[in-house]
């Protein structure tokens, strides 16, 4: 869910809209966010699944540093997804 | 934290709790002898049985046929061990030696030099572009060596699982320890002494790899080891396949494959992937004794992966980790085992080179016996203490 | 029965993230003999993966305290080693 | 190799004040490394005033301090590299970076570390679950951002930050189901505090967090009361319908570098854990290796900016732009401004800095 209006930060600014592909499905992000940011938006909060115990992960520190939130980007497997930030046209997919 | 106290009297003191120390313990307690203690300055595989290639290779250049018995004493255990030990030790085979068109020749004569030592039936030629076929991801010379039982072992689980299974045997495993002297008597050992107290031993075994010449010095044997520096790095874990084989070295060392890119620092092409999915890329070699990695080091070990595995870089594979160790080195090559002429109870256990893993625990099965039976003298001469007498 | 039931459910959480390392591995190379955290990475290769260890050290450390009484001021992370963060092998690449 | 004098690792609050301080002295090539796009570190999501004095920036927002803080490097024409990981330091001052998919190296005089800190974490049953996160990562996402993980909340601790998000989560919209506490009584501060009662969030104090449920994401959360000595009492499960876990329980500072430069280390349990001894200048065990900030001991946003800032001075000293003196009066002056954030009941931090401090002494830096 986005947070469109804020008591202290405001309205949200008017953002360039690009679109990126989750394992087919297209969806609008804003420029210059995050990949977990915008798929957070979309309610989706499963980012990949464990290769051992097929466990669901998703966010967990959201600064990079936990690895958890990886996924394949562009063909880029083990891309920390809360620090990348999205282009137009980018590709992302679960990774196991 | 409170320390277990140590024993003051056993029959068997082993100074060192890498592979050689580890091997040793386990096959005298897998014999019975359970009086013995084992002294680590820091723990279990901390050092270089820790951070290593862990390839098996019994295809060493050039081929030292005194290593022979130790390989084939270790080949014979590699398959069993998982089982004995409880643990998952990580061996997997073959190991494939390619080799360019001029090598094909001088690699037939090695083979058959193999066969006549009796050593042949682990190996084969292999047919040209054979060995394509068997590592499609990488780019590699026509011809090549398969040796059949050769490959890898995870070093950190197997040196881990010995120790373990010694220390649950009997064998008392006293880490963070280090011994700072030696008494001898009338030409006999007779006591190490540690920072915790002294242990009176009636055998006292030299397992300290790059530090064995300090060991060596507490009882007045100058030992001809200097440490050669190497380091690996590690990818993250790959879902698909890159390297079949155990260990893959891609140009066979039997033609100088070195980049003398970095002043004295070789960087050799040796791969493998773990079971886990890690890819190993493998290894600079230069004289040095600390244990940093280098930036030059990284950097040359990942432009040469590059191009022996194109697929690494099409498929944006990421380094995740690196290490480096010291190979202990002797003047010749070869491994100093069993006892010192004149220091009755002092043995040799050390000195491996760069093949530890692959034959530490052939030579712990020899010298086991040698201690069981009271042996005075190690069965293969080319590897025992005195052939450097002249540092004694 | 239900202190077994309680042990069981805690040696299933899992510890290490990355690399999918259970409580009851964690504790077992601790019965094995592993007196620190390198220790026990070397015996489960917890900490070994993508993170380093920056999520579970402290959680092995804390195991290790409740298992065995190793005070924590005993416990140093096991050996930070490059990269601390994943690169691209190709990031080492010639220009041009 | 390019070659600078001073290289900052982290352009958060203390990173910043270093590299500020050492400029303003004069000290001519600097750099400051981030890995993320926009300089600030944490403090682009503090959305609350600030505490303090005027050194401090005291009665602005954290978003507000980031953004000022930012012009004044770029004004003082100090190299700004986000997007760029350092990922190692090696022998001799190398600087290891990571930028657009390439590594390069460069040589620093002297190199400060303000890489601050981590979150710690809870091992229960089900915390590896999507949906549950840390406070700090949830405080990004929703006032960075401006994303909402979640609508339902439990937030699990009651320190300053659990309180200061659950009213920041509030005023996104969220709802915060309750803020539990394993100890007996409230952590952080009393108006912090009131501010979420005054909004009916109960907050549950010897409480800990029993289980997370959920299959593909947190479904639902259990809380179990517990005695003097911290241990479950059967019987008192609670269970709270909610789609997110919030984890508030410390920090542990990011010193990854500085065990790689070799600098000597102290587990100091009132910092959040192993921290590199330094001198009263912020000098490690390593010659010319600084620390400051959160990574070098679990402080505050404000304690952060004077660490940075004594870390600067004492750079632009011993590289001769400031003489002996005035390097000692600047850092007076800015040790001063510790103070309010070292007394009282944060008194423990004076000494946990003084042990520090008092452990550096005759230790020289040792690469092994």
């Amino acid at each position: 869910m986005r947070i469109l209006e804020h008591p202290i930060l405001g309205k949200m600014p008017p953002r360039k809209v690009v679109k990126i592909e989750m394992e087919g499905r297209v969806l609008e992000a804003f420029e210059g966010e995050p990949i977990a940011a915008a798929l957070t938006a979309h309610g989706i909060c499963v980012f990949r699944y464990t290769r051992v115990r097929k466990e669901p992960r998703g966010i967990s520190c959201a600064i990079g540093q936990c690895t958890d939130c990886v996924m394949v980007v562009n063909g880029i497997p083990n891309t920390r997804t809360c620090v990348t930030r999205v282009e137009d046209g980018m590709k992302i997919q679960r990774q196991e | 934290m409170l320390k277990e106290e140590l024993k003051r009297r056993t029959e068997v003191v082993i100074i060192g709790g890498g592979i050689a120390g580890c091997s040793l313990a386990y096959c005298l307690a897998k014999r019975g002898i359970t009086d013995v203690v084992l002294v680590e300055r820091k723990e279990l595989a901390s050092e270089s049985s820790g951070a290593n290639f862990a390839s098996v290779m019994c295809t060493m250049i050039p081929l030292r046929p005194a290593l022979l018995p130790l390989y084939s004493r270790s080949l014979d255990a590699f398959p069993k061990l998982s089982e004995e030990l409880g643990r998952d030790i990580g061996y997997k085979t073959p190991r494939l030696n390619a080799l360019t068109e001029e090598a094909y020749e001088a690699g037939e004569k090695y083979v058959k030099q193999f066969e006549e030592l009796g050593f042949g039936n682990g190996f084969r030629m292999l047919a040209k572009n054979e060995i394509n076929g068997m590592e499609p991801n990488m780019v590699l010379a026509p011809h090549g060596i398969l040796d059949l039982r050769g490959g890898q072992v995870n070093p950190l689980y197997y040196t881990t699982a010995l120790g373990d299974k010694a220390r649950e045997l009997g064998v008392k495993v006293y880490e963070n320890t280090e011994v700072v002297g030696i008494r001898c008597e009338k030409g006999h050992v007779r006591l190490i002494a540690t920072d915790r107290g002294e242990i009176e031993s009636t055998y006292v075994v030299n397992a300290c790899g790059a530090w064995a010449p300090r060991i060596g010095a507490m009882v007045g044997l100058r030992i001809p080891i200097e440490t050669l520096k190497c380091q690996v790095v590690v990818s993250e874990k790959l879902t698909e396949t890159y390297v079949h084989s155990g260990s893959i070295t891609p140009i066979s060392y039997l033609l100088a494959d070195m980049d003398q890119s970095e002043g004295r620092m070789h960087c050799f092409g040796l791969y493998k992937q773990l079971k886990k999915g890690e890819l190993l890329i493998g290894i600079t070699e230069e004289p040095g004794n600390d244990k940093w990695v280098t930036f030059e080091a990284m950097e040359a070990l990942a432009r040469k992966a590059i191009k022996i595995i194109p697929k690494i870089k099409d498929q944006n594979v990421h380094i995740i980790s690196s290490y480096a160790n010291l190979y202990a080195v002797t003047p010749d090559r070869h491994a100093i085992l069993g006892p010192v002429d004149g220091l009755q109870g002092f043995i040799m256990n050390c000195g491996y080179n760069d093949y530890g893993i692959g034959t530490g625990y052939g030579a712990a099965e020899f010298l086991a016996e040698m201690i069981l039976n009271d042996e005075k003298s190690f069965p293969i001469e080319e590897l025992r203490f005195s052939r450097f007498s002249s540092y004694h | 029965m239900r202190d077994q039931t309680a042990k069981d459910e805690a040696s299933a959480i899992v510890i290490c993230r990355c690399e999918e390392i259970t409580r009851g591995e964690i504790v077992d190379a601790i019965r094995r003999g592993a007196r620190s955290i390198a220790a026990v990475k070397r015996r489960t290769s917890a900490g070994m993966g993508l993170c380093h260890g920056r999520t579970c050290t402290r959680l092995i450390a804390e195991i290790l305290r409740e298992e065995v009484g190793i005070p924590m001021e005993e416990l140093k992370p096991a050996t930070v080693r490059p990269p601390v963060r994943p690169i691209l092998v190709s990031a080492f690449e010639e220009e041009g | 190799m390019e070659t600078y004098e001073f290289a900052v690792v982290g352009g958060g609050p203390a990173g910043m004040s270093g590299a500020i301080e050492a400029a303003k002295a004069g000290v001519q090539k600097i750099a400051i490394f981030d890995e993320n796009p926009t300089l600030g570190g944490q403090l682009v999501k503090q959305t609350h005033k600030f505490f303090g004095g005027r050194e401090h920036r005291a009665g602005k927002r954290g978003i507000d301090i980031a953004s000022a803080m930012a012009k004044e490097c770029h004004g003082l024409g100090i190299d700004v590299m986000k997007d760029t990981v350092v990922w190692g330091i090696f022998k001799g001052n190398t600087v290891a970076l990571y930028n657009e998919g390439k590594a390069q190296r460069l040589t620093a005089k002297a190199i400060l570390l303000a890489t601050g800190a981590s979150e710690n974490n809870i091992a229960c049953p089900g915390w590896t679950l999507p949906g549950v996160l840390g406070a700090g990562g949830i405080q990004t996402m929703m006032n960075v951002h401006r994303v909402l993980p979640g609508n339902r909340i439990l937030m699990v601790g009651s320190g300053n930050v659990g309180l200061i998000v659950s009213y920041q989560l509030l005023q996104a919209g969220a709802k915060v189901v309750a803020v539990i506490d394993i100890l007996p009584r409230i952590g952080g501060y009393g108006v912090h505090a009131s501010k979420i009662t005054r909004l009916s969030v109960p907050i549950l104090t010897s409480h800990s967090l029993k289980e997370i449920i959920g299959k593909d994401r947190v479904e639902a959360a259990v809380i179990i009361k517990v005695d003097s000595k911290n241990k479950p009492i059967p019987g008192t499960e609670q269970r709270f319908d909610v789609d997110t876990v919030c984890l508030s329980v410390g920090l542990s500072p990011l010193a990854e570098l500085a065990w790689m430069c070799g600098c000597k280390f102290l587990y100091v349990p009132e910092l959040g854990g192993w921290m590199p001894c330094r001198s009263e200048k912020m000098e490690t065990s390593v010659p010319g290796i600084y620390v400051a900030g959160d990574g070098g001991g679990i402080e505050e946003a404000s304690t952060a900016m004077m660490t940075g800032a004594i870390a600067g001075i004492a750079v632009a000293e011993s590289l001769g732009y400031l003489t002996k003196e005035r390097s000692e009066e600047l850092r007076k002056e800015k040790t001063k401004g510790l103070d309010p954030f070292r007394c009282k009941d944060f008194g423990f931090r004076r000494v946990a800095n003084e042990k520090l401090i008092e452990n550096i002494i005759g230790s020289k830096g040792v690469r092994e």
